[in-house]
């Protein structure tokens, strides 16, 4: 039997499986088919300072192997999810990583600041994917001084011992030098990858399906982007080209397998996002199938198995 | 009702009109569903490209004999793979979902309408009011005669039973609002129950409200998720402290109050975000640049 | 009827639907499946100046609804494709687009100088997807000085009338300024997308799956991304921001509604890659149905329905 | 040979040890199908997220009956499908591909060579060697009695049969290679034809080489699209010319001499590309960065 515990940097996790910020709202409703409390990770929908009433519809598409959202970060608001959801997933014995997005540096850093004083908040992740209202609506995470700018305002107000993960989008020319931005910034560790911007056209309307025009594209058909993106990062620590931290892995995973490619290429730990959609009980069932793949594989424990695709 | 996910042998699939009705094993699925809840079903295995669950209304559940039945119309990819399965076969269903119709607490007059399959769960409701002492009258309409469905069950469980089709291959030529005025004056109906598609909801819902009647409308809004956690199949609904907000059909609907329906902002294309909805934007707080930026604000 | 016949700037084709490079080597081979000289053109397989071996295999690994491929150009270099391939497409009446790859400014120029005198070459596509050995392998696509100079060269040694297509990564933060550069350096037309670089870990191996390491991802599963792209050029051109140019869509396309997506979007015709895999009579095929698509929906000519989904 | 694509009817599907055993109705395929011959089939249609055909060895064509049969391992999820497919559905297929075994001219010695279901060509290989007037002796080998295939045909096509396995559950404990030297010294063999993993082909092949015979193997590398147009199944070939090229397996094989491999540079997991390969880079031209960069040279 293998040690199915992991970190992410101060973050002990009871194994290395998570639900996916915005798959899983924020726990409650996955409750009927897995057990939140043996969860990696709760990583919640993120949340913006006011409530938010997201896009309007269609807010999806089918792709094959996967699908394109734009959902608009639809959301409670800060006050509404510390009144609400973090008490009931505190109650119900949930590892909370809570996911936070802005507009402006400053929206980031108030949410940080409104989150210091909570309990239950295992670490924060910073969804930088959003518009900056700044800079004609360029995304954070295309551009590494705004991305720096918001990593390091947040950590400036996470009290130590509440990690701060940065949320990387693959949609750019060198992931790297984004993820070195955020490190630097004082982020530690790093969730890779957020959907691809994606577009479907509806063949009987002619117009773009979706209302928002374009999307998030995830699911199984961007694993190998995503693999790809945690291969580079943890290839560039180990050449010295970033800073050591860990790296959480996201994009299409929907088997123990799956994940494990994860692992190998680098990742401390995972999170399953659309997935859940067709499967609500898959993270629970993709730890329970890593498990039996490490077991197999003769490893002792999570940490033997990260990275191990590297030469 | 505790939605559960199992995988549902197919007992049957026989054709039914233009449609197919399969009659699955569920118990855990029927022993607690109600008229209005809904099923959502995988899409084929690990190999399918398929990823989303398709959602049916119950046509009917029988907690005793651990059943649960739907009727499906095979009109794209995925309602194809599920309309092609066989007698022995297994789907992997979740269920049951949403919040089925809200029955009236003593016995009234109602009027059942379904639009195409949307006549579906109406013989099991009908039975269901029935139940309470309430009198059903049932219309159901459709393009034409192969998109009925259900009309001799509906007739034996309704008080009355009225058919309407566009093209007159059967019933009355026209559509469902055509015959609901007289029929609601006739007996004093004071609640309206419908399923169908979007624009005919809106009609029922306003022949209803001129009438003075309630409407309770299963609304069908394309769903990624089906259990609530992706936010994909909101429609602005406004709530009990008059705030409207963008509401998940899949968990605080499918059905919903008519008049509870923001409909300035609904089409059958999608919703729009009412100007007074909690959390709309103000001024545009995302620019929407011409030329889309790389990076998806999900 | 629809009128299916397009062009793309001097180059008329029969209909909007060609083969992509790579996926059909130079046309022999689809002879069984397909008529040739039915398609929109052929698009052979990037040849480079040298004969080259390719990498090591395994080349592939299959992903949901897509696979990565590495097989670094493999090819009989341009004498034995003049020699060889042209003659064959010409015989058979086909419209030859023809690939070029190269490692260096240099080696571009020498392939367009070495084909203008080639009769039967209908057009060039220039495969800027290559890592550029001055510049420690970067790719030219994902650098828009670079892919300046490459298309430069190219445009200055190639006959007036050959119209000479830039083909664009996905990979990088902003593909209008990339295409801006090759534009601005004289390129008539895009083809859009190549490949996303990706990764799969063999999880026997817990090794990459390539022996490559990583490879470029493509098939279905990319379309919505490739929509994008394209969706992205055309407004660039619309919003004044791109100069005017004819797009060509490449990505994931099955059937003839997938082409149409394309079209819509933005895109003047289209090539057909992974799925000839599956399907080798596939582009013949997507032209009848994108042919039946249009029929239905009421168009008299291609033109009308290009880039019909912007506002 | 012409290959075309069709959709074949399965008419039956057996199990035979750890196997099925599927045949066919595709009478253009089994037209002009020659032992050593593969065909690629699809797996699942549209909505299939496995895009990539699967290659099998034809078993046996019978161009009279219009049919051919394939032997299948069930080892990932797209075998799994096709091992699941039922008499009277269909299958994609297109073949017959690649190039068959080179018959001698003249009649000779022959044995014939096959791990686990490499086997599955031999028996129809041997009526056509024989036809010729040549002598054949068989050898067959496995992990274990279950993954064997076509003993009792082969008992039957063949002069004489000789069955290894890894464990001893069946015939001989032991390899291929155990038993074939003897054999070929006893009836001077001239040529060997071979199916199987890698590592057996190689072994095959070193010991044919040492008895001064030729080989004839049928490789199997990983294929993306089965007909000459991606070069995912290159293999390290020495041509005619002396000159060693990465040669395609699904058009200028699966059946290579064994004296034409590149030995040196084949791996079971893999090729190497040798250093006096046409085109091989001569200082590393492409530079191999420690960090990928972005971006594919496909
Ligand atoms: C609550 C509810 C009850 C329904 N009841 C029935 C029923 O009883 N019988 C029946 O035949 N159909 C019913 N539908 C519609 C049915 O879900 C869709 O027809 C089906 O999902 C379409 O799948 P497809 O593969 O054919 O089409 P595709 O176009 O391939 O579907 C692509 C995606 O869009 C979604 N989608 C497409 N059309 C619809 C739609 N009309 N409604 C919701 N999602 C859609 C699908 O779920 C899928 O995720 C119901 C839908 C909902 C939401
Ligand atoms: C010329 C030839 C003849 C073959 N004959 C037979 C036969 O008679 N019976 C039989 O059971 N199998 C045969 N194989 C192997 C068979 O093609 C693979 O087992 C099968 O493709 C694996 O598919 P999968 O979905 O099970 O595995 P996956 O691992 O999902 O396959 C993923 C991809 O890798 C390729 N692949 C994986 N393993 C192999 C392999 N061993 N060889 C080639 N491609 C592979 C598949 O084609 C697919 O594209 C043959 C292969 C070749 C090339
Ligand atoms: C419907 C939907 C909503 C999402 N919302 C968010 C979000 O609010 N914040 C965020 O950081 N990522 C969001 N994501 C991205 C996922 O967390 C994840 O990074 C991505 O989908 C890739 O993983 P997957 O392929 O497992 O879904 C969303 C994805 C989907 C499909
Ligand atoms: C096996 C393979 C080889 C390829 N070789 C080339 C190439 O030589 N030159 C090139 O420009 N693109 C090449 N491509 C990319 C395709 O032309 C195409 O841009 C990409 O695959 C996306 O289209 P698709 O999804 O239809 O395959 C190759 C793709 C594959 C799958
Ligand atoms: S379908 Fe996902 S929230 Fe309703
Ligand atoms: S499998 Fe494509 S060239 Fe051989």
């Amino acid at each position: 039997m293998t040690d199915m515990s992991t970190t992410v940097g101060a973050l002990g996790l009871a194994n290395p499986v998570m639900t996916a910020s915005g798959c899983a709202a924020a726990g409650r409703e996955l409750a009927p088919f897995l057990d939140v409390s043996a969860l990696g990770a709760v990583v919640t929908k993120s949340v913006m300072v006011q409530p938010r009433s997201g896009r309007p519809t269609p807010r999806m598409a089918e792709t094959p192997s996967g699908m394109l959202n734009s959902i608009g970060l639809q959301g409670p608001g800060i006050e509404d999810f510390c009144a609400k959801d973090l008490p009931w997933l505190r109650e119900n014995g949930a590892t909370a990583v809570v996911s936070i997005a802005g507009g402006s540096v400053q929206e980031y850093a108030e949410l940080a600041d409104r989150l210091a004083g909570e309990p239950g908040v295992a670490a924060l992740e910073v969804n930088i994917s959003c518009p900056n209202v700044a800079n004609r609506g360029l995304v954070f995470a295309c551009d590494p001084a705004a991305s720096r700018d918001v990593v390091a305002a947040v950590v400036e107000r996470t009290p130590a011992g509440v990690p701060v993960l940065a949320k990387l989008s693959p949609d750019v020319t060198d992931v790297v030098a984004i993820a070195r931005a955020c490190l630097e910034a004082g982020a530690h560790g790093l969730s890779a990858i957020n959907t691809l911007l994606g577009l479907v056209v509806d063949t009987d309307t002619l117009r773009p399906q979706l209302a928002g025009t374009t999307g998030g594209l995830s699911g199984p058909a961007i694993r190998a982007v995503a693999v790809r993106v945690v291969w580079q990062l943890a290839a560039a620590m180990r050449a010295g080209a970033l800073p050591q931290a860990p790296v959480v892995g996201i994009g299409g995973i929907r088997t123990g397998l799956d994940a494990l490619q994860f692992l190998a290429a680098g990742a401390s730990a995972v999170q399953v996002g659309t997935v859940v959609f067709n499967d609500p009980g898959a993270p629970a069932r993709i730890a329970a199938e890593l498990g039996e793949a490490l077991s197999a594989r003769g490893f002792r424990s999570v940490a033997d198995v990260v990275g191990i695709a590297h030469p | 009702m505790t939605a559960v996910q199992v995988r549902a042998e197919v007992l049957r699939n026989d054709p039914s009109g233009a449609y197919r009705h399969l009659v699955l094993r569920a118990p855990g699925v029927a022993a607690t569903a109600r008229p209005g809840h809904f099923v959502a079903c995988a899409v084929g295995g690990t190999e399918s490209a398929l990823l989303l669950r398709r959602a049916f209304s119950l046509h009917r559940a029988d907690a005793a004999a651990g059943t649960i039945e739907v009727v499906l119309a095979a009109h794209g990819p995925g309602t194809r793979v599920l309309a092609a399965t066989r007698a022995g076969e297994s789907i992997d269903v979740i269920g049951p979902l949403g919040r089925p119709f809200v029955l009236p607490t003593e016995p009234v007059a109602s009027v059942l309408v379904g639009g195409g399959y949307g006549s579906a769960p109406l013989a099991w409701l009908a039975r269901a009011l029935q139940e309470n002492g309430s009198r059903v009258d049932v219309v159901v309409g459709a393009a034409d005669e192969g998109r009925l469905f259900g009309q001799d069950e509906l007739a034996e469980a309704a008080d009355s039973l009225v058919v309407t089709t566009d093209d007159g291959s059967a019933g009355t030529r026209g559509v469902v609002t055509t015959v609901m005025p007289a029929l609601m004056e006739q007996h004093g109906t004071s609640i309206v129950y419908a399923c169908g598609p979007m624009g005919m909801l809106r009609a029922v819902h306003e022949v209803a409200a001129a009438a003075g009647a309630a409407s309770q409308l299963a609304v069908e809004e394309s769903m990624a998720c089906g259990i609530g956690v992706c936010m994909t199949c909101v429609l602005p609904v406004r709530g009990d402290d008059g705030t409207t907000r963008m509401a998940r059909s899949c968990v605080e609907g499918p059905v919903f109050s008519g008049d509870r329906l923001r409909w300035d902002a609904i089409s059958p294309s999608g919703s729009a975000v009412p100007a007074d909805c909690l959390g709309a934007p103000v001024s545009p707080a995302v620019p929407a640049p011409a030329t889309p930026t790389t990076g998806a604000a999900t």
